[in-house]
């Protein structure tokens, strides 16, 4: 089991990828904003905490094909699945070191973007928080849907297309904390649901995920 | 000592930054130096040895 | 889960026949095999013959648990499969040993050596895996079998791309895992020179696609 | 005897292995007397305070991120033309350099902008085209990282680098057009009159040479790391073949 | 040449892929943003043009890695390079392809998803234009991105990161073009400037990226 | 580019030898092979062999023009190379017919069915490439040869996987090209049992891995 986390993470760093260039994309996502709507300091600040939800968002989203589909083509999945260990375990292992790779990186990063996109000082805490209690259920909603598009060539598309319905909830949530926080209301209630919605997909989507694997390998 | 007035804290910030920048790359480089360097010639020895 | 003695290529004992009947599998939707029943037991090996696109492949993937058979049962004792498909799930950017020591880790059985020396690949241990040939990467496939420890091993075509030497090399490996106690199903094309082996020829099981009744819609749709 | 030998690793490694000590005890000597002059002989400026000071790492910082990229861009092309393999490495060597002047410009830069604009970050042009020179470092370095077989990754680099140039200038034009901003204007020209008074100037000129000194040094040492970890890396390979 | 134009756009659309998801993923972009940012129609009107743009680029973008990395996995991309084809022939083709695919969809919907996010009734034939003009320059860098990448296992972040800088003048033009057609100011300048751009990434990319192909398959 | 005539299976015509001379050729910056010198001429077939990781697929990767030569000189008739290499490059949601149309177009030659009847693969024309068994997939892979109308083919392992009928098969097409003027370079360890065939023992030229001179940084660090 263990073996399986560490294999994936040295992978990840291996790989050149993991832990770097998740930060950078979320970075260039929080710059390319401005871009976009332009420089003015006030808008920016009103919508920064939706912002960097946002992007934390997509920058999960860009590296989940990376969690089966690679054991798929070269068919070390297909030999997991013949090994003597529950699908659901590699399931929530293959999420936890995606979640080690992305989630936690892009939580401890996030306030410096914060800065970028003018975030009222009030919103930093909150910010982080939120983030952290809601990426480890990005990761584990990722994990399923990369389950459900293993073995189709190209999974990417389909992939965020069936994942990103499935991140609503953890998106306002989250970014509704992260905005009460910076307006300095009360931010408790959406935390609390956040948390539920962490612990629900941690303890139910494993097992999904791991029946739809079994599907896929037939 | 300068008087920095009441911008100290700025001015201080804006060169320990810089300090810890720089002193942080110069080290990197020199450790990293060291290690190849040592390896190499390690290398080298081993395969001046055996063939 | 299973914890071998750790001396060398551990085998597990106890009674593990593999034994098949009148199995009839399919491959995406479509009948491929049927009637297929044979034994396997402890210290033998069976070689499946039979043209391309016989259903080779799909019969080892189906035994190997990967999809259920259409009809007819497989018996075969709890976790003692090791299956080595045509892709050898090798991890391009690992080192010979890390991908190793993955899947001993993963089937819980101690050391790598005697693996890496059977196939001879101890002077590539630490070389990463996409620096490898096709028949080295094809080598170290099969050495994920020995670290496995599992007693009945299915192989798919195993000596694919391998030279003439390191086919005689597998042959040994099996040999002994035979003599160990273990046996073996092994797709192939080539002559292997094994002792004490079956030959199963699959050509006579082809499903046959017989017209199906007029206006009868069962089960299958067919 | 062309400057060719130079790009020799043997003949670079003799050469570079003597002239280094005196380069590096000029940096050291350059850079203390530089910041230590601009940071206790200079006075406060009437409007800015204190923290004019800021502009003797500001600015040199500033410029030497610009220069490090363009160097990088010579020796890519140095390489695609003439394919020496010192002036991939150096290229490689350089890129964490000017990453790292370019953060250091980028801190000393926002943390001036808190007391003079009230900001720590405005998304004005010259302080958005540092952050995209940023990002361009940090795909060029991640690049290098990524690929296996040296050659290969050299090449790569060379064309991102050019084809990146090309790019960062046209992104310096497109921030430009998309917002005009409250970073003072290049004021530094030749003759010091129409410019900030020479207690600045010259301890200012002090720091700038220092760091292309400091520049020159490390770039230097790295090269010479990056040859040995790739000759290591050679005679792995061929330990491993035989 | 043509053969190989035909051959993608049938794979686009066998796996499932291509036309449909890059829509599909603009639209569940654009419909996240409000829930991110928070529903308020003002603010919504001034970011519109900048959203709707971002969300075309990262549409564009996910699919990106599509463009090589299947045919180097398959095989198929040495023998083209061994194929009586010239490489900068491919490279074009298949950047036309992902543009057919990608850009040019996104360009006749982008007017839609504009209704969600209550665009200015004056920004839509901009907004439209500006697209139409930029997406290839999009599809074109997003080619050469994928053929630095090439062959590299899991290039998708790492891709990303080199592309998105390359990105910024023709999103910045783009949109400030769809900004200023949505306020009724002029926009041709910033429309002629990314007409510059594309033209230029099309003549020029096709090399740059062709010799990084033929690099990654030495 | 070339435009044959239309008659089954065209080769061009015209002075079509492959002359290798002293090459040396390197993989991941390792120098492999070294010395390597040959000449084919047309209507003839010359067989690579080797232990696996001497570097035959480097060897035809660089006779292909993928991967530059360390030293030593190529001189090849222009646009007359087919590569066949391990992988097939078929595309698993196009059809053998597609898959096989698109090769054809590509190399601007005319009518595919008989590359599909050679390979025999009229069976299976119309079935998505993803539908194939391991060697029906190789068998489309050679069959994109023979529309390729090139004169001089360089194959890697081309029988891999094959049963016997199809080894026979593709001896058969290659003896055809043979006869028709064309010529073989095929890396391989098993029997093909061609007409007219020299072989050519890699074992000899494996590249030398000499002490380096120590401290000497020449231009390849080594
Ligand atoms: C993160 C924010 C900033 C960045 C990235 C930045 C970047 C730069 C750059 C690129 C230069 C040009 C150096 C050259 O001429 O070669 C520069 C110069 C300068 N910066 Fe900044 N800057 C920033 C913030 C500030 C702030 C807040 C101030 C003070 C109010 C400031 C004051 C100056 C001055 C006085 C110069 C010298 C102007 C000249 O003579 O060229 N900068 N900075
Ligand atoms: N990417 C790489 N980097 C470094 N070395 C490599 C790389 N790929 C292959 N090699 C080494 O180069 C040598 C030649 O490889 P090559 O694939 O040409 O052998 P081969 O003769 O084709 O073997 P096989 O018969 O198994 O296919 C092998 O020793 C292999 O280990
Ligand atoms: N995904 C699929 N959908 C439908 N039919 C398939 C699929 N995959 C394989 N087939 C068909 O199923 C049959 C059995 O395939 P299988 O791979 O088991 O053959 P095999 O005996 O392994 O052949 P080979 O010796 O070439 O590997 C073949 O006729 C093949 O065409
Ligand atoms: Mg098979
Ligand atoms: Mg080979």
């Amino acid at each position: 089991m263990i073996a399986l986390l560490v294999r994936d993470l040295r992978l990840a760093v291996r790989a050149g990828g993991g832990f770097g260039l998740g930060l950078a994309f979320f970075l260039i996502v929080t710059t390319l904003v401005p871009f976009g709507v332009g420089p003015e300091g006030g808008i920016l600040a009103r919508i920064a905490p939706g912002i960097l939800w946002l992007g934390a968002l997509l920058a999960c989203l860009l590296s989940l094909d990376r969690i089966f589909a690679l054991d798929w083509e070269d068919g070390s999945l297909d030999l997991l699945a013949t090994a003597p260990v529950p699908m659901e375990a590699v399931v929530a292992m293959k999420a936890a070191s995606h979640w080690l790779t992305t989630g936690l990186p892009l939580t401890l990063a996030a306030p410096v973007f914060g800065i970028l996109l003018n975030l009222p000082a009030e919103g930093f805490t909150w910010l982080t928080l939120s983030l952290a209690l809601g990426t480890p259920a990005l990761s584990m909603i990722g994990a399923f849907g990369a389950a459900l598009t293993v073995g189709l060539k190209r999974g990417g598309l389909l992939l965020s297309l069936l994942v990103l319905p499935l991140y609503v909830p953890t998106l306002i949530y989250g970014a509704e904390a992260a905005r009460r926080g910076a307006e300095e209301l009360s931010a408790s209630t959406p935390l609390l649901l956040l948390v539920g919605i962490t612990f629900a997909t941690i303890a139910l989507l494993p097992f999904a995920a791991a029946a739809a694997i079994r599907v896929n390998l037939r | 000592m300068v008087e920095l007035g009441k911008y100290a804290g700025t001015v201080l910030g804006a060169y320990g930054a810089t300090v810890v920048l720089l002193v942080g790359l110069v080290a990197i480089t020199l450790w990293r130096g060291k290690r190849v360097r040592r390896a190499l010639e390690a290398q080298e020895k081993r395969m001046a040895r055996n063939g | 889960m299973s914890n071998p003695p750790s001396h060398a290529l551990p085998v597990e004992s106890g009674p593990m026949d593999l034994i098949v009947t009148d199995l009839a599998v399919a491959r995406g939707g479509i009948p491929v095999l049927e009637g297929v029943g044979f034994t396997l037991t402890a210290g033998r090996a069976l070689i499946l013959r039979g043209p391309n696109g016989i259903g080779k492949t799909t019969l080892l993937r189906t035994i190997a648990g990967l999809q259920p058979p259409l009809s007819g049962k497989i018996s075969a004792p709890a976790e003692a499969i090791a299956y080595a498909a045509h892709a050898d799930g090798l991890k391009a950017t690992l080192t010979v040993t890390e991908n190793l020591r993955f899947w001993a880790a993963i089937y819980g059985t101690g050391d790598i050596t005697p693996a890496l020396s059977a196939m001879n690949l101890l002077g590539l241990a630490n070389r990463p895996a996409q620096a490898l040939s096709a028949g080295q990467k094809r080598r170290l496939g099969l050495a994920r079998l020995l670290v496995t420890g599992r007693p009945l091993w299915l192989l798919d075509e195993p000596t694919v791309s391998l030279d003439t030497d390191s086919v005689a090399l597998f042959g040994q490996a099996v040999a002994g895992h035979l003599a160990r106690g273990g046996a073996a199903l092994i797709a192939t094309h080539i002559e292997l020179g094994l002792p004490s082996t079956e030959v199963l020829d699959l050509s006579p099981h082809r499903a046959r696609a017989d017209a199906p009744a007029p206006g009868g819609f069962d089960e299958a749709f067919a | 005897m062309s400057i060719w030998e130079y790009a020799n690793p043997k003949k670079f490694m003799e050469t570079s292995d003597r002239v280094l000590p005196w380069v590096a005890v000029l940096t050291a000597l350059t850079l203390v007397t530089g910041l230590v002059w601009g940071f206790f002989f200079t006075p406060e400026d009437y409007k800015q305070g204190s923290t004019v000071k800021i502009i003797f790492i500001h600015v040199p910082a500033a410029m030497m991120a610009i220069n490090a990229w363009a160097m990088m861009l010579v020796t890519s092309l140095i390489w695609i033309v003439r394919r020496h393999h010192v002036s991939a490495l150096a290229a490689k060597a350089a890129a964490p350099v000017g990453v790292t002047m370019t953060l250091i410009a980028l801190f000393t830069g926002a943390i001036w902008g808190q007391p003079m604009w009230g900001t720590w970050w405005a998304w004005d042009p010259r302080l958005t085209s540092f952050l995209i020179l940023f990002l361009f470092y940090l795909g060029y370095i991640a690049l290098w990282e990524a690929v296996e077989n040296p050659d290969t990754a050299a090449d790569l680099t060379s064309v991102l680098c050019l084809v990146g140039s090309v790019f960062a200038i046209l992104s310096r034009y497109a921030v430009n057009f998309w917002n005009q901003g409250l970073h003072q204007g290049a004021s530094l020209s030749l003759d010091a009159e129409e410019n900030i008074s020479d207690a600045y100037w010259y301890p200012l000129l002090l720091c700038m040479a220092g760091f292309v000194l400091l520049f020159l040094t490390l770039v230097l040492v790295r090269t010479r790391t990056e040859i040995r970890a790739r000759r290591l890396k050679a005679l792995e390979a061929r330990e491993r073949m035989a």
